[in-house]
């Protein structure tokens, strides 16, 4: 019977497989385009839409892009999670669903999407439906500054090109902190206030190395802005001996590890998982959360690991320039493979106990931060 | 274009709105929300004056020290508020009034 | 750049006491494993030394000018009350050592406290521009709620701060604004600049509003009525070497602030050494309403006390009202007259402060009938306790008389006489709660046989330094005549 | 009406309403989270106002740090399974009748100053500026909230410190 099952959904899945394949080479294909792409529309957006409009309409095309592809990126991400943590632990992870399980995430959506949608019966309604909102807005709206290359004309290809994006990525990540405090008090369960409050500590704190490791790299370039920062470390031998991460040996490299290990820690990614720690919270801020809901937990929690990536990616990898020269794609293979990092991390090293998270971050990391930044500085000042 | 009035009297609103909170809240962490309302709607007078009236940075540069000045302060009213709390298992300044004014 | 430079050179007290702090900060922490009485000494050691070098640093003629970019004005008002507060925050070091409130505390944060709030008094009397007039008095609240809360496993002092720092930022926020709206009025930060400005634009209605919401925050600082309601709570809250303080140095950092603002912000010199207002407001009105409520109701509600501490935070409050008979005289006979009270009032009142926290040492209460028959447990504690409380009342010979004879002599040549009988009937009013204190410690019998008090040297050394000053009153006739015009004469008001 | 207006009069409506909720609210923690749609709307007016930076040290350290803390403060001094924390408010009606009396006094003074406004455009990107200011004529207000800050940050984590009597 069970033989027979298989059979059939095999003969389902085989065609379907083809679909996340298909798609992500679509998307991939029009990152890598994105310059020519986007030159093409903005030239059909000037001849065809009323002046008044045209900056509404630029905007809402290059939101519905990154829309599209902070909603893919998830369905991909899970999967690699999965891939990722089962080979490491010597197995193979998801198999059965399309080929190599590349539609197990489909299935999962579809899954979550059906659930019931509970509310516990004590809790605060408002802020338990209001929570997982504001952590997708969070981090979805960083995105908006986060450029993604250059075109040839010059423009940068970014939804709002502001010139302190640096300090807007930072501003906006802190409302992922207010997110997780809502959820925890708004599902009215120790567990998930005591994750809560946890997880807000420990963004908050996280939050003053990570500014200061950006002072870092914005001391050395001179910018608040992301291009600027991406277009300084252009040129160079191979086209990657002038990015900043192999800038003044070793300041920037300790510089680059420590902004990973603080964008960890602001994702509540293992090592610093305490709050969602299963054994100790059942799973921290979003115990009580379920189907949708939680899927938007799920979403805002990918979309961050994928965030940092690309800042780390941006502020000391290079940007999109690389090797190769100067493409959008460069940038998405660098944080993909920052992505992955976070990931192999996960399932290798053991969780830290919450004081020692702590300690980490005001004994350790914040005072090397300053002294990079103090050193850096003066050197800067100096050649 | 939005004039400078408009901006003035939204703040004199926040303001306005601090003060009555100020007068009829009895919580202490409540009150200090209050207080930020009043700081903010200073903030707002002083971001406005500096780009209406004087067309230089100066009332920028006070707002970004009053933004400085309110962390501290939140900071370490907050501590108070803990390590009363830690006493008197209770915030209410009705209550709390071993001292009478 | 050149410019900070050329002013660090003449910021020397304030950069001193930031070094200490630098260095207490890292002694405290490097002797967390030390026994609590030689970590005590250690930090106390270095702290007096950095407050000693400052208070050396200040003395000597101001240079003149402004610093740090017309920042802080270099001038004889900031030279005259900068040794000042390192002489207060001095003291308070010493009676810390001697308050059963503090025995067993540590008291790293507290010397870091200590060196922050001095520096930024003196920050707060130079103060000649909104943004750092601002900073600064936060900079001094903030601290001073810390230090009122110091001892946070008790209740008292807990309540105390939390009072303090809502009360407190209600007022600065109010103050704030009201700043805001000044800056709106003359588009200027620059305390120079509003007054050029208003003098050349009445600013009618809007600045009344402005001095309104300007004295809540200053009012606060020195405890003017009606801003006065935190001031009992904090005093008994707040430990007493604390207490002492707050009574002293905010409040003359508070009236420094007074006279920056009203005189160089809103009036402007006239030829005979008097001052007229500008913007189309007398604001003098307004400060001698102040006055005249705050000695009022701070003698009268004095009269009602059984607690030591809140019968002197009355009492200060009352003075504070005096004071502002000097600022209403609108010359700078009463900016010198203000300043000579206040250096005065420095040495009584700090004198009463350490005669409290010896009698609490020996008795543990605040309370009036603690002090019962101290004439018998110690003469000398008594008659110096009845030199400061005369010196607080204003009788001749002693100092305090020669505060209020500068303070009245100003409002009379001001032609306001009957300002000055208004404050000479308060004083009378005083001298009931004042001698009502004496009459218990010297009169009434202690209940049964108490031991005799003995003091330690620190004791004898702190009292003999603080009567001084109060019996030789006459003999510094001299020197606060030049203290005055130190004051007047560099007061910067350019 | 332009875009821009309706935006800027929605930001007041959503200020002023929300600051509204946190001097009414009877749920401090909802309370506490009108006053980020409030700390918001100012940042916006900032937006509007050309204060680029300022908008974003807005979010960062009100919304970030001080709303963070505030929420801390709710929490941590009400009992966690007590979700309806109530605060008494008492006189409310003499309260409204003094802030309306305020307001009314403010708008008046508003209203009657002439402030000879004079629009010098948007500033441009304020994060320069504001930065050689801040080391040029502002330096000695820079470092002494430096030192506030210092201040607090050890005054604060003395205060909630449990202290054990020796």
């Amino acid at each position: 019977m069970i033989t027979r099952f298989r059979q059939v959904e095999m003969r389902l899945m085989g065609p379907l497989t083809a679909i996340p394949i298909v798609l992500a080479t679509v998307v991939l294909v029009t990152i890598a385009a994105l310059p020519f792409v986007s030159a093409v529309l903005s030239e059909w957006i000037r001849d065809a839409v009323p002046a008044g409009l045209q900056h509404a309409v630029a905007v809402t095309l290059g939101t519905v892009g990154f829309v599209a592809v902070l909603a893919l990126n998830p369905i991909y991400a899970i999967w690699l999670e999965r891939k990722v943590a089962a080979h490491v632990q010597d197995r193979l992870g998801p198999m059965r669903v399309g080929w190599h399980g590349l539609l197990q995430s489909f299935a999962d959506g579809v899954k979550l999407l059906f659930k019931e949608d509970l509310v516990p019966k004590d809790a605060d309604r408002v802020l338990f439906r209001l929570a997982p909102m504001v952590a997708i807005a969070g981090a979805f709206a960083a995105f908006v500054v986060i450029p993604w290359g250059v075109r040839a004309d010059g423009a940068v290809l970014a939804v709002s090109n502001l010139n302190i994006g640096v300090l807007y990525f930072i501003a906006i990540t802190s409302i992922g902190a207010l997110s997780v405090l809502m959820a925890g008090w708004g599902s009215n369960n120790k567990y998930a206030l005591y994750g809560g409050m946890r997880a807000a500590a420990q963004m908050v704190s996280y939050e003053i190395p990570t500014a200061i490791l950006v002072l870092v790299v914005v001391a050395q370039v001179g910018s608040l802005s992301l291009p600027e920062i991406v277009a300084a470390q252009a040129g160079g031998f191979l086209g990657i001996s002038n990015w900043l991460v192999f800038q003044l040996f070793p300041l920037n490299l300790i510089a680059f590890v420590l902004f990973f290990i603080c964008g960890l820690a602001e994702t509540n990614r293992t090592p610093f998982d305490i709050p969602e720690a299963e054994s100790e919270l059942v799973a921290g801020f979003h115990t009580e959360y379920s189907g949708m809901r939680f899927a938007f937990f799920f979403l805002a929690e990918y979309g961050n690991m994928l965030l940092i990536s690309m800042l780390a990616a941006l502020l000391f990898l290079g940007g999109w320039v690389g090797p190769v020269g100067s493409n959008p794609l460069l940038l998405f293979a660098k944080a993909f493979g920052l992505v992955v990092v976070q990931m192999w991390l996960r399932w290798t090293l053991p969780r830290l106990r919450v004081d020692q998270l702590m300690a980490v971050c005001w004994k350790y990391v914040i005072p090397i931060s300053f002294f990079l930044l103090v050193v850096v500085a003066v050197l800067k000042s100096i050649l | 274009m939005i004039p400078l009035e408009h901006y003035l009297i939204v703040s004199a609103a926040l303001f306005s709105v601090g003060v009555f909170g100020i007068l009829t809240r009895r919580n202490a962490v409540n009150v200090l929300m209050c207080i930020e309302l009043i700081f903010n709607s200073a903030n707002i007078n002083l971001v406005a004056f500096s780009r209406f009236i004087e067309g230089a940075l100066g009332g920028q540069v006070f707002a970004l020290l009053v933004i400085v000045v309110a962390a501290c302060e939140a900071a370490v009213a907050l501590a108070i508020v803990m390590s009363l709390y830690r006493i008197t298992k209770q915030v209410n300044l009705d209550k709390a009034a071993e001292l009478k004014g | 750049m050149s410019d900070a430079l050329a002013s660090l050179g003449r910021f020397l007290p304030e950069l001193l006491l930031m070094g200490a702090l630098a260095v207490v900060i890292v002694a405290d922490l490097a002797t967390q494993a030390w026994s609590l009485a030689r970590s005590r000494n250690l930090l106390v050691g270095l702290t007096l030394a950095g407050l000693g070098a400052a208070f050396v640093a200040s003395l000597g003629e101001p240079g003149g000018g402004s610093l740090f970019a017309s920042m802080i004005a270099d001038d004889g008002l900031l030279g005259v009350l900068r040794p000042l507060f390192a002489l207060t925050a001095i003291f308070t070091l010493l009676f810390s050592l001697r308050a059963k409130e503090l025995d067993g505390a540590r008291m790293g944060e507290m010397v870091a406290l200590l060196l922050t709030v001095t520096a930024a008094l003196m920050w707060m009397a130079g103060s000649v521009n909104l943004v750092m007039i601002y900073l600064s008095l936060e900079t001094v609240s903030v601290a001073s709620y810390i230090m009122v809360g110091y001892r946070s496993s008790d209740r008292l002092s807990n309540e105390a701060s939390l009072k303090y720092i809502l009360f407190g930022a209600v007022s600065t926020g109010v103050m704030l604004f009201g700043l805001s709206l000044l800056y709106g009025l003359t588009g200027t930060l620059d305390l120079y600049g509003v007054r050029a400005a208003l003098a050349a634009e009445d600013a009618g209605p809007a600045l009344i509003l402005v001095l309104l919401l300007v004295a809540g925050g200053i009012g606060f600082k020195i405890a003017a009525v009606p801003f006065h309601f935190w001031c009992p709570d904090v005093y008994t809250g707040a430990s007493t070497p604390v207490t002492a303080f707050l009574s002293v140095g905010p409040k003359a950092a508070g009236f420094a602030v007074l006279i920056r603002f009203f005189y160089s912000g809103i009036a402007q010199p006239g030829a005979d050494g008097t001052f007229a207002a500008v913007g189309g407001v007398d604001w003098q009105g307004l400060i001698i309403v102040l006055a005249v409520v705050t000695m009022t109701l701070g003698n009268v509600a004095a009269l009602l006390q059984t607690n030591m501490k809140r019968l002197l935070a009355y009492s200060s409050i009352a003075h504070a009202g005096t004071i502002l008979i000097g600022a209403a005289a609108l010359s700078s006979e009463g900016i010198g007259a203000i300043v000579t009270y206040l250096v005065i009032y420095l040495f009584m009142n700090l004198g009463a402060f350490l005669v409290v926290i010896l009698v609490h040492r020996v008795t543990g209460t605040f309370e009036l009938e603690g002090y019962a028959g101290f004439w018998k447990r110690s003469p000398l504690l008594t008659v110096a306790m009845g030199i400061f409380l005369f010196s607080l009342m204003g009788i001749p010979p002693f100092a305090g008389f020669f505060a209020k004879l500068y303070v009245f002599a100003a409002a009379v040549e001001a032609e306001l006489g009957w300002l000055a009988v208004v404050g000479v009937l308060n004083s009378a009013v005083a001298a009931f709660y004042y001698i009502k204190v004496l009459r218990i410690m010297a009169v009434d019998p202690g209940d049964g046989e108490l031991p005799a008090l003995r003091f330690s040297r620190l004791d004898g050394a702190l009292l003999l330094a603080l009567v001084t000053p109060n019996v030789v009153g006459i003999l510094f006739g001299g020197a606060l005549e030049q203290i005055s015009e130190i004051a007047q004469r560099l007061l910067d008001l350019a | 009406m332009t875009a821009a207006q309706v935006v800027f009069y929605g930001a007041c409506l959503v200020m002023l309403g929300s600051a509204l909720y946190v001097v009414l609210g009877r749920n401090l923690v909802h309370c506490a989270f009108a006053l980020v749609a409030t700390l918001v709307g100012v940042a916006a007016f900032y937006v509007f106002l050309g204060a680029d930076f300022l908008a974003g040290a807005q979010v960062l350290i009100y919304v970030g740090g001080i709303l963070t803390l505030l929420l801390f403060g709710v929490m941590l001094t009400n009992r966690i399974y007590d979700l309806k924390i109530s605060t008494g408010a008492v006189q409310v009606f003499p309260g409204a009748v003094a802030a309306g009396l305020v307001f009314a006094v403010l708008v008046w003074i508003i209203r009657s100053v002439d402030w000879n406004a004079m629009d010098t455009g948007a500033p441009g990107p304020t994060s320069e500026p504001l930065g050689k200011l801040l080391i040029g004529d502002y330096l000695l207000p820079f470092e002494i909230a430096s030192v506030l800050l210092l201040i607090a940050l050890m005054g604060a984590a003395m205060l909630v410190r449990r202290r054990t009597r020796p």
